[in-house]
């Protein structure tokens, strides 16, 4: 099984020092990529989603377990081989603003990944950054020449795309490419994204808040709950038949538009998200779950496989 | 309905009381000016700094000597563009090596952190602890006072703000995600600060050079004053103000001529420096 | 609160050590030490005679290796007991303390009078913000930026002691004396030290309000229908004074710097006019010894402003 | 309780900014009644937030506005109301709520003192009985242990506690009107519930009129009775809530809807982008604004502006060729 996976993240932990406290933002978790899908990872804030795209592409590292990428574990790399690993996986952030250089013209910030890996042909730099500049719906003329502040958000961020395209990589790492940009903007980069994947093979690992996107772009889903993973299978089926608590109650609890015909699950999950820095006992979860008992308070649930292909870490998990 | 905003509607510097005419052009046609004659001073036909006339002391403008003559009956004019000639040497070599230093430390701190930041942080505390002037003073009277020790201490006086103006400009874009980005394509720490976070701190902080040339004119003129500044009889603002002091009551034009001209030098560098600084603030909220 | 004042006492010793170590070192190592000082090296009439200046040498301790002279010495500054003038023979301990009073009643009253000025024309020029009144002080501000120490007292000196008559121009009157008169001494100094200090309080608090009354928060209190003046004072103006605190401790060295000067023009006994005549008798004890004593007082008083700042901002305690 | 509340007439509000004078409301004109839930919808940039904060009275931007047209809040013209008056209305008639509670709390004043200087300011109470209510206040805002609370700084807390605090400190003098400037848009979408849920709550039980602004729909669609669409600074359909999100007129309304990714449809499901971007408020064409980004456009959009007309019962859209259903 371990084999078909693109990227195998193993146990992996990710501790950070915050003032004097150390604290685990991600805690255990294990999941694979296949080649060629999206893998959509979904959580509130301070779950660790960000902290696991930024250990695949080890900025920093996990303090613990292992991140398998085709069968190679990247902590044992040394930095030369690691350096020609990162063209093979890029990533795009969440504010297309802040991750451009403001003094760079698009020209410097696009050429600079290929500068880096050593092409110094400069023909060739030119050629590759119009084409990368056209396969993200951008001309190439009006906008080498350019600085970040002359564009739009939804520009910005397909020149994030576009820089994060130019070593043809065989995986990025989203992690929230939309979710600082307006509506209609997002369903834009979002048909971006699927286009892209689809032309050159991508695997992606897109992670956001936002459910409905989330679902849209993914095949499979994983949901995070304070630094573990709860659920994790394909996408229908996560969101038709939740087998967590936490992730029914996260899906009841976006509002959607309401057209006459759709039925609408309202559910509200009570109370507030526990701190990191002082977790629960047992389940995370059961501070706000319903369906708490003794059990859970004592025994942390493991991940186990509940119906084909979805896993969930829950004593008591719904019933369908 | 024009006054909803009852508050502050305008961030940045001071606004000119007066327009850019006299807050830009005036000040940087009499910086050229001075620098012109300070430069070319062997060559203008201006008495001898040094040469006594004791025919002529103590005497008030004339069109003989332009400004007066001193104690010693020396030409006053000539011996302020001497003067000056010291104040701008050591007021423009001790911020740009106290910059370049400063800039240096601000940068390795900013974005290196930890224990090297620790260690440059408590440098300079350790400098700030010893009152500039206090330091000046010390190390020029034992060490000897020559411009070059000028220039060295006053480059160590002027550290501690050019480094914490580095570091916190390198802090706010260190945690930029185009940093992250940098680095995730494989750029090396080396590159990125020289490719990605130098270009954006040089610049503002080339805006403040101005403000520390000023500042470091004014401890010149101060140490001169307290004899402690390099040795008369070469010519100096604050020297040439301590020497007509005891006769400001009878002859005030000794002591306030030359420092008139300090005054206004000082002026026209900051309000120069504030102008350059708010063209880059501008510039940077563009961005 | 306890656990922030203890790291900022923590950090306080490296800094102690250095400070006391610099002063120490950077007048011990120049060139010229007291030996050659009390056999006349350096002045002009001098016979430079090898035995006599190492027979002081040894009477001083001064072939003692540099790192156990230091501890001595440091010893010494603990105790209070930095040494004696070799000219006077007075104790340099002593002749500091009775002039510390001179210098301290300056500072003191001139970083009032400074807080004194600074604090309304922050607020109003950052409430008038562009306005004319703005305008007029900023401008008023940026000429005595351009005036260093010297000159103000100069000028100050120039205007109400000999034209105008007001104060005395030189003097120093103790207070146990005559209260009133030594007011009267300590009015031109101190103001001479305010006046180059304000306009930098003044602009910094200007510019942290006018950021500040950007905030989300003081909308906030806007839209709570809230006074403008009660917004400025009681939402605006404790979150607006961080830097102002951090300003008023960095500015300290400046502050002292400008107390020497301004001591030797108006003559008044002080630390200052004790530390310029030490250099200029090579008194190279006493210069030591006031050193140490400012950086100390310095990083004692940048303690008290951490604390403050501390107290003040609930955020950095944490 | 009903009747009319509020009555927005063509109101412009312009901004000065560095690069020219710009409309960023633009003749806007609608009526809110007592205890009504009015919600407005918009992209970021399109007018909202300065149209609420028009009505209070409040900017935030560092520039200068002018305004015309009127206000009529309860038969007064807020807009020509002295400083002085509009003072008393803002936190007793007219309450607000800000997007991050992260920011619109003090971060160097104590909790209570924020809550209680509007009791004491507003309500007049004294400063014991203001604690006593402060206490009463967050009890009704859930917020636990709350009069250990009163001595918190807002550090201290989660965004959702803070925006409860916001919440009860606009609730406090019970007033007429609250402008709730997506009040959610900070917190994660567990604690949005919650906190919708509250205003509801709240406003129903002293029928305060709420306007909410939000950019999500979905938000919009379950809490509010009436929307407006907003678009480059004009209301370009307004109409019931179940009205509009059933049958949008405006082409820009639905594309709006559907370019939103749903949960009850299929992944991978192709969404229907708008493209290019809304035109800049600094140089608006000639004719409808939506133009460049509309899938219908015809000749008579480029060159006339098409008004904001009711469509037999209380639908109103801007459009030369509505949608037909």
């Amino acid at each position: 099984m371990t084999e078909q996976y693109l990227l195998d993240l193993q146990d992996v932990t990710v501790e950070y020092d915050y003032q004097g406290q150390h604290f685990a933002a991600v805690e255990g978790v294990s999941f694979g990529i296949l080649k060629g899908e999206t893998l959509g990872l979904v959580g509130e804030s301070g779950c660790g989603k960000s902290s696991i795209g930024k250990s695949i592409i080890q900025l920093p590292p996990p303090t613990k377990g292992k991140i398998l990428f085709e069968g190679k574990q990247l902590s044992n790399l040394s930095n030369r081989a690691l350096q020609r690993m990162r063209h093979n996986m890029q990533i795009i952030f969440q504010d297309p603003v802040a991750s451009l250089n403001p003094r760079r013209k698009v020209r410097n910030i696009l050429s600079e990944p290929l500068i880096i890996s050593g092409v110094k042909e400069k023909k060739q730099i030119e050629e590759r950054v119009r084409f990368v500049l056209n396969a993200v719906n951008m001309n190439p003329d009006t906008t080498v020449d350019k600085r970040p502040h002359e564009f739009s958000g939804g520009q910005c961020q397909r020149i994030c795309i576009a820089r994060a395209l130019i070593l043809e990589p065989k995986f990025i790492v989203c992690d929230e490419p939309v979710s600082s940009l307006d509506v209609s903007i997002q369903a834009q980069i979002l048909n971006l994204l699927e286009d892209l994947k689809r032309k050159h093979d991508l695997t992606l690992l897109f992670i956001s808040h936002d459910l409905a996107v989330v679902k849209n772009i993914s095949d499979r889903v994983a949901v995070m709950y304070l630094g573990k993973l709860c659920e994790i299978g394909a996408s229908m089926e996560i969101y038709e038949k939740p087998l967590h608590p936490y992730t029914h109650g996260l899906i009841g609890s976006v509002p959607s538009i309401l057209y006459e015909n759709k039925k609408i699950r309202e559910t509200e999950l009570i109370g507030e998200i526990p701190s990191l820095m002082n977790p629960p006992s047992g389940c995370r979860f059961r501070t706000r779950c319903s369906r708490s008992e003794e059990k859970c308070e004592n025994h942390e649930p493991d991940l186990r496989e509940i119906r084909k292909g979805q896993f969930v870490a829950c004593h008591f998990p719904l019933e369908y | 309905m024009t006054n909803i905003t009852k508050f502050a509607q305008r961030l940045g510097n001071i606004p000119p009381l007066v327009n850019a005419i006299f807050t830009l052009w005036i000040p940087a046609v009499w910086i050229s000016c001075l620098l012109a004659m300070v430069i070319f001073a062997d060559l203008l036909p201006l008495y001898d700094p040094f040469e006594s006339d004791f025919t002529a002391l103590k005497v008030r403008g004339s069109p003989e000597f332009w400004l007066g003559t001193d104690v010693l009956g020396r030409d006053i004019f000539s011996r302020i563009i001497y003067g000056s000639r010291t104040s701008l040497t050591v007021g423009f070599f001790a911020p740009v090596c106290g910059m370049l230093i400063g800039l240096f430390l601000g940068i390795v701190s900013g974005y290196y952190r930890g224990r090297l930041e620790s260690l440059v942080v408590g440098l300079i505390d350790i400098i700030l602890a010893f009152p500039n002037i206090v330091l000046a003073m010390c190390i020029l009277f034992f060490a000897g006072a020559s411009i070059v020790n000028l220039i060295i201490v006053l480059s160590i006086t002027s550290i501690p703000a050019n480094t914490r103006i580095a570091r916190a400009s390198t802090l706010t874009y260190a945690k930029r995600d185009f940093v992250l980005a940098a680095r995730a394509q494989g750029a090396s720490h080396l590159r990125i600060l020289w490719r990605e976070i130098l270009p954006n701190i040089i610049l503002p902080q080339m805006a403040y050079i101005l403000s520390f040339m000023s500042i470091i004119i004014m401890i010149e003129g101060s140490l001169a004053f307290l004899g402690v500044g390099v040795p008369p009889p070469t010519p100096t603002l604050g020297g040439m103000i301590a020497q007509g002091f005891p006769d400001i009551n009878t002859d005030p034009h000794i002591t306030f001529l030359p420092a008139l001209f300090l005054f206004l030098t000082v002026l026209s560098l900051n309000l120069i420096g504030d102008q350059l600084r708010s063209r880059v603030a501008v510039r940077e909220s563009a961005i | 609160m306890l656990k922030y004042i203890r790291r900022k006492l923590i950090h306080l010793i490296p800094i102690t050590f250095a400070v006391t170590a610099l002063s120490f070192f950077f007048v011990d190592m120049l060139p010229g030490d007291v030996a050659d000082a009390i056999a006349g090296v350096g002045t002009d009439n001098s016979v430079i005679d090898e035995a006599a200046i190492e027979e002081i040498r040894k009477d001083l301790g001064l072939n003692r290796p540099v790192i156990v002279r230091y501890f001595s010495w440091l010893a010494g500054v603990f105790t209070g007991e930095f040494g004696k003038s070799y000219q006077t023979g007075q104790l340099v301990s002593e002749a500091i303390a009775i002039r510390l009073p001179v210098t301290l009643q300056l500072l003191i009253m001139a970083q009032f009078l400074a807080v004194l000025f600074a604090i309304p024309a922050g607020i109003i020029t950052a409430y008038k913000a562009g306005k004319f009144t703005d305008k007029c002080i900023t401008t008023i501000t940026f000429a005595f930026l351009a005036a260093p120490s010297f000159i103000i007292a100069i000028i100050l000196a120039f205007l109400f002691a000999v034209t105008l008559n007001w104060f005395p121009a030189t003097g120093y009157i103790p207070f146990s004396e005559d209260p009133l008169g030594n007011l009267r001494s300590f009015t031109l100094p101190s103001l001479a030290l305010a006046l180059i200090e304000w306009p930098i309080l003044s602009r910094v608090l200007r510019n942290d309000l006018i950021e500040t009354l950007q905030q989300d928060y003081i909308l906030m209190a806007k839209a709570k229908g809230l006074s403008n003046f009660y917004i400025l004072m009681r939402h605006a103006l404790r979150p607006s004074s961080f830097t102002l605190i951090t300003v008023i401790g960095i500015q300290l060295g400046n502050l002292i710097s400008g107390a020497v000067i301004v001591e030797s023009i108006f003559a008044l006994p002080g630390v200052g006019t004790l530390l310029v005549n030490s250099i200029h008798s090579r008194e190279i004890l006493m210069v030591q010894g006031i050193i140490v004593i400012m950086a100390i007082a310095y990083v004692i008083i940048n303690l008290v402003v951490d604390i403050l700042y501390g107290v003040l901002d609930p955020r950095v305690r944490e | 309780m009903a009747g009319l509340l509020l009555e927005v007439v063509s109101l412009v509000t312009s901004l000065a900014t560095k690069s020219g004078k710009l409309n960023a409301v633009d003749e806007v004109s609608f009526k809110i009644d007592r205890g009504q839930s009015f919600g407005i919808v918009g992209e970021s940039g399109s007018g909202k937030s300065v149209l609420s904060r028009t009505i209070i009275r409040v900017h935030a931007e560092n520039r200068i506005v002018s305004t015309k047209g009127e206000i009529i809040f309860e038969g007064r013209n807020l807009l020509s109301l002295p400083e002085k008056e509009m003072r008393k209305i803002r936190g007793r008639e007219i309450a607000m709520v800000f997007q991050n509670p992260m920011s619109s709390l003090n971060p160097v004043k104590k909790i209570g003192e924020q809550i209680v200087e509007v009791l004491i300011q507003k309500l007049g109470l004294s400063r014991t009985d203001s604690r006593y209510r402060a206490i009463e206040l967050m009890n009704s805002m859930g917020i636990a242990e709350s009069e250990k609370q009163l001595s918190n700084y807002p550090m201290n807390l989660s965004g959702g506690m803070r925006q409860r605090i916001a919440i009860a400190i606009a609730m406090a003098p019970e007033p007429k009107l609250l402008i709730a400037d997506e009040p959610t848009t900070a917190l994660d979408v567990t604690i949005q519930g919650q906190i919708l849920n509250l205003l509801q709550e709240q406003t129903n039980k002293f029928n305060t009129a709420i306007i909410l602004i939000s950019h999500n729909l979905g938000v919009i669609s379950r809490y509010t009775d009436r929307v407006a669409v907003m678009y480059s600074g004009q209301f370009v359909e307004e109409s019931a809530t179940a009205e509009l999100m059933k049958n949008p007129m405006m082409p820009y309304t639905s594309a709006l809807m559907r370019s939103v990714p749903d949960l009850t449809s299929p992944p991978h499901t192709k969404l229907r982008a708008i493209d290019g971007m809304p035109p800049s408020l600094l140089e608006t064409p000639q004719g409808c604004r939506f133009q460049e980004r509309c899938q219908g456009v015809r000749d008579k959009c480029f060159s006339e502006m098409p008004e904001i007309i009711l469509n037999g019962g209380d639908h109103r859209y801007r459009c030369w060729y509505p949608l037909e259903n």
